[in-house]
């Protein structure tokens, strides 16, 4: 971690006579769209955050997960009708580098407050903002005392009663199985088989069922999916902080050719202020890649996902799960 | 100049049918100006291309079947016995369409999930281990069933309004049972019909994606149509190459389906013999009530507990199968509501449906009347006409997935630059139902015969003149509801909208199905009801607008 | 639950049926069938006569068990069909009846053998009967009706008259007894009716079914008939032979249904042997008139009464020695129909038309003198004003 | 574009009118106008008839402008409407003549009033008539047809025959000098249908329009002509007056289709002043034969002739004086009509039928002496083997 910035610091008035005249060009401008996979919340929350503070700049967004996010951008790059000023996966942030020609090089000319980021959260085309970190859900009324570690999972209470995230569904969740497996060996895998799991496609399934009482324990999970339920009273709890975890980031890239590209910068260099924090991290989702924001934690353990599993390693993967 | 106008929507329909889906395949399957047949072999060697194959054809096949059947049974229950349900009846077809039908996919999912569906949240209190899982394969066949019924009940009960009674009677009387006559002769005699409603079944099931997107992906069962969209969006880079080849199976199972249809119709040798319809119906006695209460029964499954499932999920704090009154909240509808884009797909969506709607009956209607045969001859030579008529129909034959694929690789670049911008969404809807809005045009503006025109020429009226004081006004009832069926369509689209919709035009589809793989239920089934509630409001006025209001032998 | 009954050998017997439908529009019932008590005799044809509305298809429909009715009683070959007070009703396809449809009601996916096989197939009867022996019943009937060698044709490929007769084969191939008929040729061309009512009453004189058959065009059921039911309003007006409702009709609505009349009011001023009658005309004198008044009481002086006589009664000009009725009228349009000369013709107020056969060519205003023989005269019981001829 | 006719004023001139279909199913194609060439006088009242499918509609859409024939020119009110020659095609909205259709084709969103009214609205020349005016002239019209105060009712709240002669008053209202006329009556009552046939008479006298009347219906034609033009597959057959049209048929065809005709195959055995024709009935002698014979060319010894006579021209015993032709014949059934009495009758292989009109009752199966007096017999060309009664 990279301390010590005082949080006024980064306000936006404080970024000197660059900022200053990114901000003019960009109030000029007035518009402005985020591609993104954060969630829904999260990025609606973003964009008003946003508009509060500016109120001269209307926000648009597109949100799709994943993959379906580089596709939509592919396609609009190639035809070169892009629409995106701001780019903001979730997943396989490779995907920046290896498509350099659609962004904007990054540095404190385009986005001043990169001058005082930690350097593992920055690269040639990006930077992170906030991590979304694995977690398991339990039920609070069905689960006596919470697992402490990921091993603690494999006991035969949760026999039948824990619902496990497809690998395939996802690369994150692919990535997840081989960090655990690389950690504890293919018996944690096999462990897992053998309590009879139910299957879900996302995280969010899992949770729901956890709420609903008809099982105890999901995993992995993400807060995005429990936090909501949780704020609704759901029975839920979620354990964090074990320990391998791993963490998905959300990268920002401004892209090249941006129909608002003064606006992204701006946009861009809010998203370092406290101001943005407030919103990113107002549902107790988001860790933040800084300190001094009311986020949580970094974990101490954090790990970046691994986006390209081999094939074979994925084969043996759902051979061990039994899928 | 109608003439001219007809023949630039018809050469429009074409480049907009044509054009995209060519460049598609020749971009996917000739990358080096050579056919690469590999992509074929790639394709096929996939782990999952056998299993989705046989996945899509035993759920597509199965449901087909099923729909026809039940469709069938519903239509003359309805047309041709006293066990109909009158008006009610009459509005049965339109009734699913009112959900989206990815809210009516979620409804299921919502009422029969195992452990958490409300309806096993009732089975646990009764005795016995008695539970329901949608989330398999005859649960998936049972949703795509219930959403393909509409389109075979539609034709199917067109032909049997008109079905001669005493064809029936005559089999009564010569000694057969009411059991006898449906099967000996009702339904044969209504055979052609009931062929190309299997078809349109079969085009519409390979079309389908509501269903399997929702009830199919959280039951692990990979249907054709999704799994196209995966490719195309849960891969990078998007593979398109094994899209298309996917895309192209469909076409070709679609096209096999309609030269299959083609011979089975022609080979019908007989013709029908007079359309008198009449009032008479057969008494079903006892049973009236027995199969009265089996529509109704029907009826309620097929909307009314999937829409209460939506509501109750709406309001619930978070879905759970213990349905509590006290908790409800409003929260996922202010949540909902005070998000911008859902908002702005409310928008969207309704402006589309009522503005696209109406543009496509007003093509249909244009059409007609070109091809209309006068002694003035007519605007389009018959062989022309009969050019014109396959062009409105030819998109039947593509699912809308293929129609948006190649959308987006023709327009959304240069020289159009369509990318994201409503109008490639409303271009696009408007070739994708572009079949439906002419079938229904068609039909309103069949009713009115002839002679009505002709005595208009008769009474020295120009041909504008008839076509306003005549022609269209007759067709009003008829093409409004057209216009409500339209505005239903395009405002529910959901396979091509997730495709094209853009940051600045979100639209219902998109959003539902956006939020649904969000894994966020409850805003979900907040939006699907708010929507239903447009969609149904919107068309009951239409409906009621056009209702007659004179009396017609 | 065969049920004997009395005296002669009735193939259908209805007693007090009535039935009322709804009215589609508004408010109000309409009874169709009000209160008719019939018995059909082994072999007859019987003819429901009427005009449209009055109540024919569902009286027919009632005995054919695809009408329900309300009260009454039906029997067909002694078996009970239809009482409403036992509550016994047969569905159509255990009568034991046929029907031949106005719409031919072929099924167009059949072809004409199946078409015509499809009762033997159905009836519980014959349903056990081999290929063999089905096929041959088909050929007979098929032959009976002139179609042999058509069994492999669709409906849709044969010409109205060949439907009908294939409609004709399907009603008799399993020999059911009684045949019911719903306006069977109003959808044939006048030349092929001709021909097909001409079949029609050779095959019944052959096979001897009983024929209930239902028109409302008076000459087929003049031809076709042993006796005619005419019909108003769902009950029966008269039920006589062909000839004895036509020249004695039981009332005005009979005598102006079936051909032409010419009606006149009058009063009686003396009756003996013969009755004499004034009217706007001048006096009739009717011979031998108890036999050509139809009313329910015994005439007397002074009463009201209905004059009728046939147009084709008529003579124009009959000569002073005839003993006819005569009086002057004025010719005002004459008209050909081949056989006969339509005149209309005035007097005073009255319109009467007249039909002759002779090729005299009078000029339209010409005056003539008309007269009417005395015993072709009728006496019908008064009805409310409204003169002149229909 | 008038262009002046010379001669007789005709109101609609037609000259080799042809047409042609290509057929619904399969190859071919029917010619259902075959070089037709007609004149119809101003005033006239021509009956197109023939049988169904015979081209009778064809011919008169063509008149209208509903249909584009292919070849030929037709004038109306000397206006040329249709020139294949010069491409001459007015619309039918153009064309001074105005139609009554078979389905009264009345609009059922718009009353009475604004049906009638229609044309007055649509008529170019009319265009700029003051409501004022509109309203008397519709008044005017349904005055006419006797349906004053109907006005606001919507068609569907008529009967048939109101229907009908609403369609009338709309046809009539623009004072179109030509009327064309659809099977107009084959939709109403029987009895509906001789109140409005005479009605039609009655109005055609008093306005004085030129029709032309549709109908396969040979009463309905016989009673409303000046004209009857017989049609048989898209070629007139015959076009004469009603009588002459009975009583000299010009073919067999036109015999058969206008009333029965008895028709029999001979060959002529000796011509002077009378004919003496051999047929297996025995020989006949024609009365004064050049009268008789519809042949084209003159009739020569030993040529084979078709002779015909009406069934009402036989006379029953007609005594031994008579100076008819006389054989005998088996009476095999008989059916009464009312008016008169049918006989059918054999005699060898021949099948006859005898109309007469006295009661006298024969019993089937007696032996009778047939008559038919000398000029009532007619000597048709000879048609290809199939004798007997049509
Ligand atoms: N199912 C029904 N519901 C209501 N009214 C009916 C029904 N069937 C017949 N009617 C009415 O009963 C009356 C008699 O009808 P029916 O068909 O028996 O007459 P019909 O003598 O056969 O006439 P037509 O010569 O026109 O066939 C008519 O007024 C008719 O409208
Ligand atoms: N539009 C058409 N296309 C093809 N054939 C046609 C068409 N209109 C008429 N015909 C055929 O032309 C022939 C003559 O038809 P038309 O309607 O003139 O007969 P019609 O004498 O009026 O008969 P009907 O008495 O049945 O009305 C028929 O064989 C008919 O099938
Ligand atoms: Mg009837
Ligand atoms: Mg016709």
């Amino acid at each position: 971690g990279c301390g010590g910035q005082a949080s006024d610091e980064r306000d936006p008035g404080a970024g000197g006579d660059e900022i200053q005249s990114i901000e003019e060009a960009a109030i000029e401008e007035g518009q402005l769209t985020l591609y993104a996979s954060a969630g829904e919340s999260q990025i609606e929350a973003m964009a008003e955050k946003f508009m509060d503070d500016y109120p001269e700049i209307s926000v648009d967004y597109f949100r799709a997960a994943g993959t379906a996010l580089f596709n939509r951008f592919a396609t609009e790059a190639e035809s070169g009708s892009v629409t995106a000023d701001v780019f903001m996966p979730t997943v396989q942030p490779s995907f920046v580098e290896e498509n350099a020609e659609w962004f904007v090089e990054l540095g404190p000319d385009e986005v001043p407050a990169l001058a005082e980021w930690p350097e593992e959260f920055q690269d040639e085309y990006t930077f992170e903002i906030a991590v979304e970190e694995v977690v398991a859900i339990y039920n609070t009324e069905t689960v006596q005392s919470a697992p402490a570690s990921w091993e603690d999972v494999l006991d035969e209470q949760y026999q039948g009663r824990i619902v496990l995230v497809d690998p395939e569904s996802s690369p994150g969740y692919m990535s997840w199985y081989s960090i655990m497996q690389d950690r504890f060996g293919d018996e944690f895998l096999t462990g897992l088989a053998e309590l009879d799991p139910v299957w879900v496609d996302t995280g969010a399934v899992g949770a729901q069922q956890v709420a609903a009482g008809s099982h105890d324990i999901s995993l992995p999970n993400y807060p995005s999916h429990a936090v909501a339920l949780i704020g609704q009273g759901a029975p839920i709890e979620m354990v964090t902080d074990l320990d391998p975890t791993q963490g998905i980031t959300t990268s920002v890239a401004l892209t090249a050719n941006a129909p608002n590209p003064n606006a992204a910068k701006l946009f861009a260099n809010w998203l370092t202020t406290q101001s943005a924090y407030e919103a990113v991290c107002a549902d107790g989702v988001y860790s933040a890649t800084v300190e001094g924001t009311d986020c949580l934690p970094l974990a101490s353990n954090f790990v970046e996902p691994v986006w390209e599993v081999p094939g074979e390693r994925q084969e043996e993967i759902v051979e061990l799960l039994g899928r | 100049m109608v003439r001219v106008a007809v023949l630039i929507i018809a050469a429009a329909l074409i480049v907009l049918l044509v054009y995209p889906i060519g460049r598609m395949v020749i971009r996917a399957l000739f990358p080096e100006g050579g056919l690469d047949a590999g992509a074929f072999a790639r394709v096929v060697s996939q782990p999952w291309f056998w299993p989705v194959l046989q996945d899509t054809f035993v759920v597509v096949g199965t449901s087909s079947v099923l729909a026809l059947l039940i469709a069938s049974v519903l239509a003359w229950l309805n047309e041709r016995t006293d066990a109909g349900l009158g008006w009610l009846g009459t509005f049965m077809p339109l009734l699913p369409l009112l959900m989206p039908p990815i809210a009516t996919a979620a409804g299921w999912v919502f009422l029969a999930s195992p452990e958490v569906g409300f309806i096993n949240g009732v089975l646990a209190y009764l005795p016995g281990n008695l539970s329901v899982n949608v989330l398999t394969i005859p649960g998936l066949i049972f949703v795509y069933t219930l959403e393909l019924v509409p389109f075979a009940y539609i034709p199917i009960s067109g032909a049997l309004r008109n079905l001669d009674p005493s064809l029936e009677e005559a089999s009564r009387v010569s000694g057969a049972g009411v059991i006898k006559t449906i099967f000996r002769v009702s339904l044969p005699a209504v055979s052609q019909a009931m062929t190309s409603a299997f078809f349109l079944l079969i085009v519409a099931g390979f079309a389908l994606y509501s269903a399997p997107v929702v009830v199919g992906t959280n039951a692990g069962i990979d249907i054709l149509s999704v799994r196209i969209v995966r490719l195309m969006q849960f891969t990078y880079p998007a593979d398109l190459q094994s899209a298309t080849v996917l895309a192209t199976i469909l076409l070709v199972v679609v096209l096999a389906a309609w030269l299959l249809q083609n011979v089975v119709t022609s080979r019908g040798r007989y013709a029908m013999i007079s359309g008198r319809g009449s009032q008479v119906k057969i008494p079903l006695g006892r049973w009236r009530h027995v199969f009265r209460t089996g529509t109704i029964i029907y009826l309620l499954l097929t909307t009314l507990l999937p829409l209460l499932a939506v509501v109750i999920v709406a309001f619930q704090p978070f879905w759970t199968p213990v349905i509590d009154p006290s908790m409800f909240t409003m929260e996922h509808f202010e949540r909902v509501l005070n998000r911008r884009n859902s908002v702005r797909a409310l928008q969207t969506s309704v402006m589309l449906g009522l503005v696209g709607g109406a543009i496509a009956v007003a093509i249909c209607v244009l059409i007609n009347i070109a091809k209309r045969r006068t002694s003035f001859g007519s605007i389009l030579g018959p062989r022309l006409a009969r050019v014109v008529d396959g062009i409105m129909r030819l998109p039947a034959a593509f699912s809308a997935i293929v129609i948006a694929l190649g959308f987006i690789v023709a327009f959304s670049g240069p020289p159009f630059n369509l990318n994201g911008t409503a109008a490639i969404l409303l271009l696009c809807y408007l070739v994708n139902f572009m079949p439906q809005a002419s079938t229904t045009v068609g039909n309103a503006m069949s009713q009115v015969g002839n002679d009505l025109t002709e005595a208009s020429y008769m009474s020295h009226a120009s041909e504008r003149r008839t076509i306003g004081q005549v022609t269209v006004p007759l067709a009003i009832p008829g093409l409004l509801s057209a216009w409500a069926l339209l505005f239903v369509l395009f405002a529910g689209e959901v396979a091509a909208s997730t495709m094209l919709a853009g940051a600045q035009t979100p639209v219902i589809g998109f959003v539902l199905v956006e939020i649904w793989e969000n894994g966020t239920v409850g805003p979900m089934a907040a939006f699907a009801t708010v929507v239903t509630l447009i969609t149904s409001s919107a068309v009951l006025l239409l409906v009621l607008l056009g209702r007659q209001r004179y009396r017609r032998r | 639950m065969a049920e004997p009954q009395e005296g002669a050998p009735h193939r259908v017997e209805i007693r007090g049926l009535s039935k009322s439908f709804r009215r589609r529009s508004g408010a109000g019932t309409i009874k169709p069938i009000d209160d008719i008590t019939l018995s059909i005799q082994d072999g007859e044809f019987l003819v429901l006569l009427g005009p449209s509305g009055c109540g024919k298809t569902t009286l027919l429909r009632s005995i054919a068990g695809l009408e329900r009715p309300d009260e009454g009683s039906i029997s067909i070959d002694g078996t009970t069909v239809y009482d409403s007070g036992r509550g016994i009703f047969l569905p159509p396809n255990r009568r034991p009846i046929s029907m031949i449809f106005q719409s031919y009601a072929l099924w167009p996916h059949m072809t004409i053998f199946k078409n015509v096989a499809y009762p033997l197939r159905s009836r519980k009867s014959t349903r056990r009967l081999g290929h063999a022996e089905i096929a041959a019943r088909v050929e007979q009937a098929l032959a009976k009706v002139g179609l042999v060698g058509l069994g492999d044709q669709y409906p849709g490929q044969l010409s109205g008259g060949q439907q009908q007769r294939v409609a004709l084969a399907r009603a008799l191939v399993s020999e059911a007894q009684v045949l019911l008929f719903d306006e069977p040729l109003s959808n044939v061309d006048a030349k092929v009716r001709e021909e097909l009512r001409a079949q029609l009453v050779e095959m019944q004189r052959e096979l001897g079914f009983t024929a209930i058959y239902v028109t409302h065009d008076q000459a087929e059921a003049m031809e076709l008939a042993d006796r005619i039911a005419v019909l108003n309003s769902g009950r029966i007006e008269q039920l006589d032979p062909p000839r004895r409702v036509y020249q004695r009709p039981q009332s005005r609505y009979v005598a102006e249904f079936i051909g032409s009349a010419n009606l006149v009011a009058g009063v009686v001023r003396s009756l003996d042997e013969r009755a004499v009658v004034d009217t706007a005309l001048g006096s009739f004198v009717i011979e031998d008139y108890t036999e050509h008044w139809t009313g329910d009481t015994p005439l007397g002086t002074g009463d009201s009464v209905t004059l009728m006589f046939r147009p084709e009664d008529c003579l124009v000009d009959p000569g002073p020695d005839s003993r006819s009725n005569m009086w002057d009228v004025e010719l005002v349009r004459t008209s050909f129909t081949g056989v006969q000369q339509h005149l209309l013709v005035h007097s005073g107020d009255e319109r009467l038309i007249v039909l002759t056969t002779n090729d005299a060519q009078y000029p339209e205003g010409a005056k003539l003198r008309l007269g009417v023989e005395r015993h072709k005269l009728h006496l019908l019981p008064p009805v409310p004003a409204e003169s002149g001829a229909a």
